[in-house]
């Protein structure tokens, strides 16, 4: 058989710099500069643990919305799930302090509660999704308000606090770190660096691109659909599991307020980081980048007191606005 | 024999406040039913002002009640379908978020925003001797906000006291947490912050731990949150007070409008909870173990 | 014949980022004539035909219509001077209707809204003159990939063209609705249309054509009359080399090789009725029929692709379950699409993630093996001569023929024992098909078992050991041996010999 | 050659009831079974009345939604640029009363104004989705910001009130109406029937459906992708404006809480209604039916006071689920 041979041919078409790959770091890093115009105390670490730190439960429920999203669904009930499990959790723990005393066995028995529940809860929606055939849209749009009635209703429309033994306790968990690093942060990276192995090494994250680029292709290619869609949505219900357990600690509370606009936040993230909301095609990196500027925006704004506080909303839109146009655009006149 | 009926319409509990509110509904709702045996309480509750206009309308067209309960979303756009309910011939109480025209009202229970800032600017002004830096926690922009901030920065005029910085939290621990951490990294001397509700604060108390100033400076919130007086109780030097502004309320409006509808008792018009500064000499008379809020 | 040319294309280069795909390619069409362009898989004969068309532009060289130099910027002003291109790969929005798919762009609007009724005569009549009974209202994405190909003729024809450029507008169809085209096109050039014919079935080339020109590797080899140039002589040219049988020699299964595989009784509700046919180890089983008989819809209810609504699968004799592909997969059976777009191929993803997409789980059982999946690539772009630019491309920026060798390579990673290929050189260049043949006819005698559905009479011909024909969704008849010849098939075909209904399979069963 | 003729093999498997069509209107029965069961007070035609009525807000939005989702777009703005909207009409209404006096002229200024500013708000997002590349969601989700903070601003953290002498004037328009039929009723309906006509008999609905279904099929139609697509958006910031003109002679205000998750509302009523979120395929019809779906679960529960109120909005999601599990299953049991 005749070799194909075109040898004049240089083998990358794109040899130069990536702007498609590259766009959303460029936009943080020009975040980045903006806040240390803003005020330099910005850059110091202090600050940026902080940011960091807050960025991990969006940021670790946005890699398990990559995959959702990935696979073309979408998951609404994030946020209401994240404040239903801390109240499960919390009136575990507090009913087990009683018998077991606070103490670190309980800890663990609450954050195997909240894995349990996490995955369950996306058990039930990747369910409704795939044998229901119910747009994810519509179901996780009605186990959103369920979640969040759920949580209401546990904490009597109040606010479910944690056992003050059991905090400090648990307290670490959050305020702790190693290497001067938070533990939330090392927790985050962790998710970050697992979630893109999944979604780049394995199977199960080929296959959602597959199935995301187009379905039909995948089930002619043997791939069982079904299946790896609700994967999917277990794995997005345990990165909110994980969330949870690192956000418990932090205000020892839940209430109906928990993780209200969380999902959007989550989908924003993995929005601007380039993957596509028809799925297809998942960036981990991307959603982790885009989860940190979301939250840059916030903490930019705070240090600044140039603005009128009226107006902080329509200064983050427009950011978020520039941001992507920039990195897009630039990337489209290539 | 026919049953008297009383509708109640409040906000959602989408908020520790506004939960402590839904609490105290439904333990005045069981309480007054059983104390009354041909009252009916329908209690609803709106997570928006339109929403909250909708339940008007089912509560007078389908549910039929005689009396109507409510603390409105918001004071100016509720003004009118409370109207059609007072035209529509039923006894109207209204609670804490007047009105914008009061004359609809049979009666009114109410907290005392305005008030309420300005008895926590005494407090600040007094505790820093007139002078220092302090950082303010907003809640959503709403005219009780509104209210609250005016008055509060009418009161600390001619002062020597700096507002540093002002951000809305939303009624929010978390993002009361959020922002103080900034307000931290922002200002490196602050004497007192007022975060003006008692979600913010304890978001606010987690920042400054965190941070490791608790010395450096005082935390004022509002409404009165259990955990809170406890704080004060205790004497926390973080939470030196807190100023009421009690959830219970809605409870205290049910009770009179019931008794009213009921035994046909006679009523005053106005009832006004005052903002009662809460310091450890008297924190205890607030301290309601048992309730969510 | 000598008429001022219509359209022409002067010195055209194309290139895409640092990859040049045309070298300054002349090529023109007159009026009322049938100008063929013919070339291997990737000789760019789709590209200059969508710089002709206006849906690209070139790098260099100009375009001129009656003469005067034009710049179409997109589709519309090209269709505006009547140049009307049906493209290679489907042009359909899944999600519309027949109707509105032909109309699209051109609705026919009765003041300020459109004129459904007319839209939709319209529609029928196109179709109809193409003999294809398509309902105006069904959707494209329930349609059949032949339907589609009638489609998009249909919506190629519905607009008023001076030039009609057909880029493999046959690879699809069989004989009789090439047919049927045929006498289309000789109707438009009758009245002054001039049609470039792009086609790998060099028969239909030589039957239609006027004039023939061949690309090789972007360039013009050559322009001939077509009278002046034969099979052979086409075939040559186009590789660069003579060309042997295209056919290896048939080496049918001794008549004791075991049944590897039976279906019996098997329907698929709507489409297929009562079938039952059994393949021998060994032995390659061709499928023919009309378009519409219900050959892919059989394979896919084996498959498990469709609901089957009775029907029994036996595999060496045992009863089989097969509900899904990946049960067919554990069974060594194996499936090409006819839909290589919609079905077969991630057209968005690049070639090594689609070669291995079917059989992932022999690349690793955690971890992709990314460095075997790239020796694999590298194995098929070297068995199946695919021929691409980059390493990185995307599948969709690859030549029909090369797509489709690339989705015969990636049903291959499974090395399948019973493998069942739909139009599997659909769109593949003479020279690559001679290798697919082999190819075949090489698996078939190391002992494994092909069934072929194709709608090229001459490939079930000269390929099959055996021919099961349909008709309607029903088995009509079994031909072997001697009696595989294209009347004899058509006869079934059409319903001429052979009870309707028939379902069992008399040459076996005697 | 021969008509190729397939009697014995039925063509159109589902020649009978179409339940995919028909699913929305079936699931629409059942609610007000389930209502008039509930209470019989339900199927009073004033109950009916308020339930259109309540529904003609987020229902005319989301008439707009269909023709953006149909697109393959989404937009998120909505909410709060009816917010925005209602809050400069206010502004501009009390402005004018001192000048012309509180009367019809100046109602109808405030109409423009409402209109004006809906048709320049949809271009904003449309060029920035077209010309700028950006994905929808990202850019409706900058200008949500950006609309909701204006509203804020402008009334200054509170709320803004229209004039009450300009309220009596305007007042007829939400509370007035004809045969007994609400105003708000009648607009709905008209704004519908239009959007009908438009997505189902003008060339621009079409290519609607086309963009979405696939827009380099569009593109090679020679349609002009870019214009349809804004062009969508305009429509979408038209239907805001509509929607604001009966809104705010309702409660005569407008705040930073106005319109609060109308677009999630709008967005669910088209889903629910049978469109496609990937855009392709739209359904005017189906939108109307799933915007008063949403307003009868909640009529419904107002109904009953069986409830803990902590879990309305639990059996609010059961029930969108339930709902359209029913009408999606059957439908594929086919
Ligand atoms: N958009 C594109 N980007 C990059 N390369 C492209 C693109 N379109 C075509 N090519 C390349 O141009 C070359 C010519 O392709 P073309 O489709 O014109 O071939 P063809 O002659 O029509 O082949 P076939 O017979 O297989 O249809 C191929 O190598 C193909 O990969
Ligand atoms: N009763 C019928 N009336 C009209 N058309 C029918 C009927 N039954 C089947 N068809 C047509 O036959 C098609 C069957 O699919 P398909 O064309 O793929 O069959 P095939 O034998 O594989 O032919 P092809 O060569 O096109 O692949 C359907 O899409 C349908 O349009
Ligand atoms: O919800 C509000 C509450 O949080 C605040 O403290 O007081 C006023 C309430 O309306
Ligand atoms: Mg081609
Ligand atoms: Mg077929």
């Amino acid at each position: 058989m005749t070799q194909s041979s075109m040898p004049e041919l240089a083998r990358k078409p794109s040899a130069g710099f990536d702007l498609k790959l590259w766009g959303p770091f460029l936009a943080l890093a020009g975040l980045i500069v903006l806040g240390t115009l803003v005020n330099p105390v910005f850059l110091s670490p202090a600050n940026l643990a902080n940011v960091l730190t807050r960025t991990a439960f969006t940021g670790i429920i946005a890699v398990g919305a990559t995959f959702v999203i990935t696979t073309g669904g979408i998951d609404l009930s994030v946020g209401s799930l994240a404040a239903f499990t801390a109240g499960v959790m919390i009136v575990v723990m507090n009913a087990l302090v009683g018998p077991m005393g606070a103490g670190w066995p309980v800890v663990l028995v609450g954050m195997l509660v909240a894995v349990g529940l996490g995955l369950v809860a996306g058990l039930v929606n990747g369910l409704l999704v795939t044998k229901g055939r119910i747009e994810a849209f519509i179901v996780t749009l009605g186990t959103m308000g369920i979640f969040r009635s759920l949580v209401t209703y546990l904490a009597d429309g109040g606010t479910l606090s944690l056992n003050s033994g059991m905090r400090a306790v648990y307290r670490p968990v959050y305020y702790g770190g190693l290497f001067g690093i938070p533990t939330p942060v090392w927790v985050f990276a962790a998710v970050a660096l697992i979630g893109a192995v999944i979604l780049y090494r394995t199977r199960f994250g080929r296959y959602c691109a597959a199935i995301g680029s187009n379905d039909e292709v995948a089930r002619y290619s043997a791939i069982d659909v079904d299946r790896v869609r609700l994967l999917a949505f277990v794995l997005q219900g345990l990165c909110v599991a994980i969330a949870v357990v690192l956000y418990v600690p932090r205000l020892g509370s839940a209430s109906a307020t928990t993780g209200v606009l969380w999902e959007l936040e989550a989908i924003a993230a993995v929005i601007i980081g380039g993957t596509m909301l028809k799925g297809g095609h998942g960036r981990i990196w991307g959603t982790v980048v885009g989860a940190v500027m979301l939250t840059l925006i916030d903490n930019i704004l705070n240090l600044t007191g140039a603005i009128s506080v009226y107006l902080n909303g329509a200064i983050q839109g427009a950011i978020i606005i520039v941001a992507v146009l920039l990195q897009r655009g630039t990337a489209s006149k290539r | 024999q026919q049953k008297v009926k009383m509708g109640v319409s409040i906000p959602a509990a989408t908020h520790g406040w506004a939960g402590g509110l839904n609490w105290h509904a439904q333990q005045a709702k069981a309480k007054l039913e059983k104390q009354y045996p041909t009252l009916e309480v329908v209690l609803v509750t709106a997570r928006d002002v339109g929403r909250q206009a909708n339940d008007l309308e089912d509560l007078v067209s389908v549910r039929n009640i005689d009396a109507l309960v409510i603390l409105p979303f918001e004071s100016a756009p509720m003004t009118d379908p409370v109207r059609a309910v007072k035209q529509a011939g039923k006894f109207v109480t209204v609670v804490d978020r007047g009105l914008t025209d009061p004359s609809i009202q049979d009666l009114y229970v109410a907290g005392n925003n305005p008030e309420m800032g300005k008895v926590s600017a005494q407090y600040i002004k007094q505790k820093l001797g007139g002078k220092g830096d302090i950082v303010v926690l907003r809640g959503i922009p709403t005219v009780i906000d509104n209210q609250r901030v005016d008055a509060f920065q009418e009161e600390i005029k001619g002062s020597q006291i700096k507002v540093l910085g002002m951000q809305y939290a939303n009624w929010n621990r978390d993002d009361g947490y959020k922002v103080m951490q900034d307000f931290l990294s922002r200002f490196p001397k602050i004497d007192a912050v007022w975060a003006q509700d008692d979600d913010i604060a304890l978001g606010v108390i987690e920042a400054v731990k965190q941070a490791g100033r608790e010395k450096e400076m005082f935390i004022l919130g509002g409404a009165g949150m259990k955990d809170m007086i406890k704080r004060v109780m205790d004497k926390d030097p973080l939470v030196p007070a807190d100023v009421l502004y009690p959830p219970g309320m809605i409870a205290e409006a049910m009770e009179i409008t019931a008794k009213h509808l009921v035994e046909k008792a006679p009523i005053k018009k106005e009832y006004i909870i005052e903002a009662t500064l809460v310091t450890p000499e008297n924190a205890s008379k607030y301290y309601y173990p048992d309730s969510p809020f | 014949m000598s008429s001022q040319p219509v359209l022409v294309a002067d010195g055209v280069a194309k290139s895409f980022g640092p990859v040049q795909v045309l070298f300054g390619v002349d090529f023109d069409v007159r009026p009322g004539e049938v100008h063929a362009l013919v070339g291997e898989n990737g000789a760019g004969k789709s590209t200059l035909m969508k710089i002709l068309a206006g849906y690209q532009p070139p790098s260099a060289g100009t375009i001129r219509v009656d003469g005067e130099p034009v710049h179409l910027s997109g589709s519309g002003p090209a269709e505006a001077l009547g140049i009307v291109l049906i493209h290679q790969e489907f042009n359909l929005a899944e999600h519309l209707t027949v109707e509105e798919n032909i109309s699209l762009g051109r609705e026919i609007r009765r003041g300020f809204f459109l004129d459904k009724p007319a839209m939709r005569e319209r529609a029928r009549a196109a179709l109809a003159e193409l003999n294809c009974p398509v309902d105006p209202d069904a959707r494209i994405r329930d349609l059949s990939v032949s339907e589609r190909q009638m489609v998009e003729i249909a919506k190629a024809v519905s607009r008023s063209v001076r030039v009609l450029i057909m880029d493999e507008p046959t690879a699809v169809l069989t004989g009789a609705e090439t047919e049927v085209l045929f006498r289309l096109i000789r109707r438009l050039t009758a009245q002054g249309v001039g049609v470039v014919y792009i086609s790998h079935k060099l028969d239909e080339v030589k039957a239609i054509s006027d004039r023939i020109t061949v690309l090789r590797d972007g360039r013009r080899i050559g322009t001939h009359p077509a009278e002046l140039l034969g099979h052979d002589d086409i075939a040559q040219l186009m590789v660069g080399r003579p060309m042997s049988d295209l056919f290896p020699p048939k080496e049918p299964p001794p008549p004791d090789a075991p049944v590897v595989l039976e279906v019996e009784g098997l329907s698929v509700p709507g489409w297929v009725r009562d079938a039952s046919f059994q393949l021998r180890r060994g032995e390659i089983l061709g499928f023919a029929g009309l378009v519409g008989a219900g050959r892919t819809e059989l394979m896919e209810g084996l498959m498990g692709l469709r609901h089957r609504s009775a029907g029994a699968i036996r595999r060496d004799g045992q009863p089989l379950r097969v509900r899904t592909v990946a049960d067919a997969a554990k069974a060594g059976i194996a499936y090409l699409t006819e839909d290589r777009k919609g079905k077969g191929l991630l057209v968005g993803k690049g070639l090594r993630p689609n070669l291995t997409l079917l059989a992932l789980e022999r690349y690793g059982r955690v971890f992709i093996d990314e460095r075997k999946e790239a020796m694999a690539l590298d194995r098929a772009i070297e068995e199946f001569d695919i021929r691409l630019k980059s390493p990185d491309a995307l599948v969709g920026s690859l030549s029909g023929g090369n797509q489709q060798k690339l989705l015969l390579a990636k049903t291959m990673q499974v090395a399948p024992q019973i493998l069942i290929v739909d139009e599997p050189t659909r769109g593949i260049d003479i020279g690559t098909k001679q290798q697919i043949y082999r190819f075949l006819h090489d698996l078939a005698r190391r002992g494994a078992s092909i069934i072929v559905i194709s709608s090229e009479m001459p490939e079930i011909i000269g390929l099959s050991h055996r021919v099961v024909v349909m008709r309607s969704g029903a088995v009509t008849g079994t031909l072997s041996g001697d009696d595989i010849v294209e009347a004899e098939i058509v006869r079934y075909a059409t319903g001429l010999k052979g009870l309707k209904g028939i379902s069992h399979d008399p040459v076996l069963h005697a």
